[in-house]
């Protein structure tokens, strides 16, 4: 929803107002929910958002403004971390406005905290697969079945449940979306260990669960659109996450309720830099090793640099793009497939590098294991998000306009699909 | 750009497009490229008029349009894509390039005039065997008398080196090795003691010859012993320059194979439908884009004088070569058989990227130099 | 058809008698024709064919020892080059007796030469999607259509054609095998030049070109099985093919027809060898280049050798297995796919070695413009004789039993199929 | 063998790879990977008593089988196509190969029994960092007080070092270098100054240890000086029965990706009938022949003294490791999410791939030595 641009503000006047707001209500030894509620009202915690919904309507350029300031002047923001910022974004858009106004204050003043319960153990590249059941009995649905994946779901006290409540109409079209709470006796939740030996998933058992008939989120059997909203906005959120774990620090209690707010935020990612092979090590560890005169570990290296080189000039691109107004072209979809080959072309070159040492872990390895840890986490560059495979599946149809594949499990009832 | 191109870009990108398409169809691609010249004067001279392609980076006091080195990646990216057999290549960008960078203002004065109005053709002889164009393996001396040179020697791999008129020419002074001593000289094509001949290449759309020069009497470009560095820094631009025009050759291979699977039927389907063929070409134009971003980067760092410029200029020759011979092989496969035939267009873009790999150096090699210019 | 052991010769009686008959019979001043009518006729040309049609039902290792005594007698033996001998072993599985009559005959004594009239422009990897057509008219068929890779079309006699007669059924049951007398009006043969300058085959164009009644093999309707016996024997044959290039020279006007005929046999492979890469010339060049001890070579020179002596040493154990007559392993199906990769990858080295040269033909380039002939033969290996795709289909559906993808073109009318 | 088994060879293959299945499915390699000793001295025993594994390769005259490098090499594919945890590798293939390669008569008279009667296990000490198991790189030197020999220095990737009786350790005279003054010595792992430590590594199926002696009493083996040859065949007999544990690995990750992929439904369809899994399976399966190729004509050149071994055994181990690592990664992407689980096996053949790529040296070291190998 645009503004009337006559009711903006000019933004020099909008930065004065904001900071005479901080100066007189910043308080760091205020508790951290407090503060948040206080700035979530003033519609500055999310200037972008709707007036009605803790907003201002802003664009992007004044609502970047805002956040500046708060940041310059050294107070906190909203709680715009994590998974909940998917939450918010699929609410804002299909949400009824009981929900709206049930669970934005709490996501914004970062008291609650949210999973997204969409992959399943037999759906992956085929989400809309999924078979996690809800049951319509009286005044509620029954859930039972099985997610994976799930991130933060052990400390989550809501999650974003897609669940099959028609199994006689074809596959998408018998799913709704669901906020469940987390915390009732039918959820279970097991953290999920990786090859690399962190668990920053978790696998979620529903038995018997509850879902007030209130929770639907759009349309009973629509939940198939609600979700591609929450799909759409998850690599914008994950790029604010990453932003945010790096952000504020100073003296109150505040800050440290937000220290261990942060800690728990990022826990999950930390052996992220490592899944993307940490091409910026390379060179430093070619010279400890004395190889970086090595005429096959350099063209190695070289070809490694190249990759990684075209791959940011082509995000670039893609940004300059974005912020011309111009329409997206092709380099805008290629950054996953990029940062793939990337990816396991740095995981190679460390391997020469480290030889017989790339294997050792803690204090015997390179880097305190920190070689290993890219060995082993590298395979999941590949996969998750979607894989290798579904993104070239993706680009050749939407990129390049490729025919799409004879299906035969789109236009059956879902009860007739083959399926593990 | 660097990241994006103005909009003055964009359109005079529609507009070289545009006319390659309606002015240089590929079955005139091809009847000029049997021709000993390898193109065509007509052709040339529209070229020259209506879009002034031949003197898009001669500063305008020479008579040029005074563009940048963006503007002519446009220009050869766009001519690549369409295979077109004209002397810009080989006359305004190797050899006027050449005069640019190495000629003093008389020099230019001179010698830029004639080429920006399209009177007489240049070509730049310099690698003698192997085709790195490597200014410090220059071994060809020059012989001093009084105020008078004389070249004796062979050059090779001197693209267009049959049609031109006069010959740049890169020789050292006697006794240096190196960058030192590097000097350019211009030799008249028509002056005694100059010997040209065609090689027999196999990419017929880029006319190579090589050059004995037999005291052949040449007149100075620039000051002796002094043309090293504008030596390496036009071969640096050529390379960027060639890096442009792959990229724009390697994307309309990728259009004609995205095309000709979208049309192909087999198994009662297309063969773009099958993920073998699907993901070849997703593949392909993740490193097609890849390829761009570099060849612009690459641009960019040409027109501003960027320090880093000659790394740039290893990194996307190498990624220009490496995707375009890769695109240009997968889009033989994917045609097939037919894609095996004369009468198929693809193979003509295939013995482009062959010969465009190894011009000024192949991928290894510059990969090599890119590593060096960032002092790894 | 094995014969009894109890009736066949020990090899030492057998090889005796060959060489008896020899002494008596050879001259080589005999017409060509003439003298492997002769020795056709005695059974020792085919020995391993039936008894009934010039041969002796002999099992290999006699068979071979009569070629042996022919061979090391210094004669000639009969016409076994080429096509001919794909016809000949699709005649004798599938053929009437009076076309082998016929037919037979003039094969061994290579009075007529053959062409396989398979693929066509529209059907390539789907060769059972062909539409050239024969319509029965009265006494005859009448054949319309284009057929395209036809070696030898332009001096053949005879041609086996594959197509379609019944368009109401699905396309593997409505095709039908003729002889095609190639020497008629309505059948026009046009040279087909490839990107490497050769034109080893041909196109073919029928426009109203008569098939007589008796010129079906096998059964109307029923000739895709006859095709895939054709398409069997293809590998066998071709090996022997190009065995048979090589051997009897010898004085005497036979030897002058044979060598003509050899010429005129060989003339469409003699690229051949350059589409395979020539590994074996890749350390004289490098040496040559006085690149031989440079690193960044040597590791691409390196993994080529030991593709190739990998791929090597896989048919062997291929070979060796099939002469202990032990079943055939996966290493017997991955000769085309692993002859690609060695190609691709001993073209991609002399690159590297040849630089700015390799693209400089004739007398100007390496070798006489050997190595451009490399560059631009190597495409074809990965497309002729079934492409890399289509063999990557095979080995997994075959040999790793991996499922089918489900296909639509199989079960329905021919007529209601997409096709171009 | 070189290129078919003998009857009897492949029904000795039956017979181990039916004991593997038995005795050591994967959730006892899983139990036993967690210990310091990484293996289960009930299933050593068994595996003894049973096969004779442990002394396969020793002569009869010492208590041992009296196969030859093949049936080794049949074994060590099996044992890796299972992933057994088993001091096998350490003890009678490094330890043992060394004895029986460096040692004088007697000196097997008095080793080998105790190995081939499993009454004692060995471990062979030679790499000091890097793990390319270089002889010619060593630099331990030996302390020689009239007869008696004392050792001091680090050694470390020392295979199953930690659960080892004695080790077997190969060092110089001082003053030497190359392949001239190497001798190997015994040292009893509990003798004072000898400190042993696991390492911690990612392949938790193979225990490596680093070593240190400190003035520790050594008992010479072989000839003082000249055991440089007999060490590098060591490790190239070593390198060989690794490159078979290798391709057996590498076979049942491709039937663990393939039958995987034939049960996984996606799309209403198993993900096998997907060409992107198909083509990949098929080209798995095509390196993976390649790579047993390669590994059983070294085990055939190990077994007859071919004198190009040395040469195969640097092809075969570069073959082997490209192909596992390949085959191991394209393993997880084929599994999807939950390849890349501690609950899915396909990450222990995963570590196990890349610590065996790069023991004993890592695949470009091995191309440059085959190359040397054969005079190129």
């Amino acid at each position: 929803m645009a503004s009337n641009a006559a009711e903006l503000p000019d933004e020099q006047t909008l930065r004065t107002n904001v900071r005479m707001w901080l100066e007189r209500n910043w308080d760091p030894d205020r508790k951290l929910v407090e503060w948040r509620r206080m700035l979530a009202e003033t519609g500055w915690g999310c200037p972008e958002w709707p007036e009605e919904w803790f907003g201002l309507d802003y664009p992007s350029s004044l609502a970047n403004a805002v956040q500046d300031e708060i940041a310059s002047f050294g107070a906190i923001g909203v709680a715009r971390s994590g998974v909940r910022m998917l939450a918010a974004a699929t609410l804002l858009e299909h949400g009824s406005a009981a929900q709206k106004s049930q669970f934005l204050g709490g996501i914004l003043s970062g008291e609650d905290t949210w999973c997204q319960l969409f992959s399943e153990p037999g759906s992956g590249s085929d989400l809309a697969g999924l078979t996690t059941r809800a049951d319509k009995q009286g005044d509620h649905w029954r859930i039972n079945g099985q997610k994976v994946w799930t991130t933060s779901a052990h400390h989550a006290n809501y999650g974003m449940l897609l669940a099959r409540t028609d199994w006689d109409v074809p596959k998408h079209r018998g799913l709704t979306f669901f906020v469940v709470d987390m915390k009732q006796p039918g959820v279970e939740v097991r953290p999920l260990k990786q090859m690399n030996g962190y668990a920053s998933f978790n696998e979620v058992f529903f038995t018997d669960a509850i879902v007030p008939l209130d929770r639907v989120v759009g349309e009973r059997d629509g939940g198939w659109s609600v979700a591609l909203t929450t799909l759409a906005n998850e690599r914008r959120v994950a790029d604010g996450m990453r932003a945010w774990g790096s952000v504020q620090a100073g003296t109150g209690g505040i800050f440290e309720e937000l220290a261990a707010e942060t800690r728990t935020v990022n826990e999950p990612y930390k052996w992220y830099p490592q899944r993307a092979g940490r091409p910026d090590l390379v060179i430093s560890q070619a010279r400890a090793a004395d190889l970086d005169q090595d005429p096959v570990v350099r063209q190695a290296i070289a070809n490694l640099l190249i990759l990684e080189k075209s791959s940011q000039w082509t995000a670039r691109r893609a940004r300059e793009a974005h912020l011309l107004g111009r329409p997206q072209g092709p380099e805008g979809s290629l950054g996953k497939l990029a940062a793939s080959h990337v990816a396991r072309a740095a995981a190679e070159v460390h391997t020469m590098i480290a030889g017989g040492e790339a294997l050792l872990a803690g204090k015997d390895g390179p880097l305190d294991g920190l070689i290993a840890e890219i060995l082993l986490s590298v395979p999941a560059i590949s996969i998750a998000g979607g894989t290798d495979e579904i993104q070239h599946n993706i680009i050749a149809e939407r990129v390049l306009g490729m025919p799409k594949e004879p299906r035969t499990d789109v236009d059956r009832p879902f009860k007739d699909i083959p399926r593990n | 750009m660097k990241f994006s191109f103005t909009e003055e870009q964009a359109l005079f990108r529609d507009i070289v497009r545009r006319f390659v398409v309606e002015q240089s169809p590929r079955e005139e691609v091809r009847k000029v490229m049997e021709t000993n010249a390898g193109y065509d004067p007509a052709l040339w001279q529209r070229l020259c008029e209506s879009l002034g392609l031949h003197a898009l980076h001669i500063p305008e006091k020479y008579g040029g349009q005074g563009f940048g080195a963006v503007e002519l990646c446009i220009a050869m990216e766009e001519l690549g894509r369409g295979l077109v057999c004209s002397p810009l290549f080989g006359s305004s960008v190797l050899a006027g390039t050449a005069i640019l960078e190495a000629g003093m203002a008389q020099d230019r004065e001179l010698w830029l005039p004639p080429l920006a109005a399209s009177e007489r053709r240049y070509a730049l002889a310099v690698d003698e065997g192997g085709g790195c164009w490597d200014a410090k393996s220059l071994t060809m001396q020059y012989t001093q008398q009084g105020d008078t040179y004389s070249l004796s020697g062979k050059k090779t791999f001197v693209v267009d080196g049959c049609s031109a008129d006069v010959i740049v020419v890169a020789a050292r002074e006697p006794e240096t090795k190196g960058l030192n001593g590097i000097t350019f000289f211009m030799v008249e094509a028509s002056a005694p003691g100059v010997n040209r001949r065609l090689l027999d290449t196999v990419d017929q759309t880029r006319k190579l010859a090589e050059i004995d020069f037999n005291n052949a009497s040449a007149k100075l470009l620039g000051t002796p012993g002094e043309g090293g560095s504008a030596l390496e820094r036009t071969i640096d631009l050529c390379r960027v320059y060639l890096s442009n025009e792959m990229v724009g050759g390697a994307q309309r291979l990728l259009e004609d194979a995205v095309t000709y699977a979208g049309t192909r039927l087999q198994f009662g389907r297309t063969i773009g439908s099958f993920q073998a063929i699907k993901h070849k070409c997703a593949d392909l134009l993740l490193h097609v884009e890849l390829a761009k971003s570099a060849a612009y980067c690459a641009a960019e760092a040409a027109a501003t004088g960027d320090p880093e410029f000659s790394a740039l200029a290893a990194l996307s020759k190498a990624m220009a070569a490496d995707t375009y011979v890769k695109t240009a092989a997968q889009t033989i496969q994917i045609h097939g058989g037919i894609g095996f035939t004369w009468e198929n267009d693809t193979h003509l873009y295939f013995k482009r990227a062959k010969s465009s790999e190894t011009l000024f150096g192949q991928p290894a090699w510059h990969r090599e130099r890119m590593l060096r210019g960032w002092q790894i």
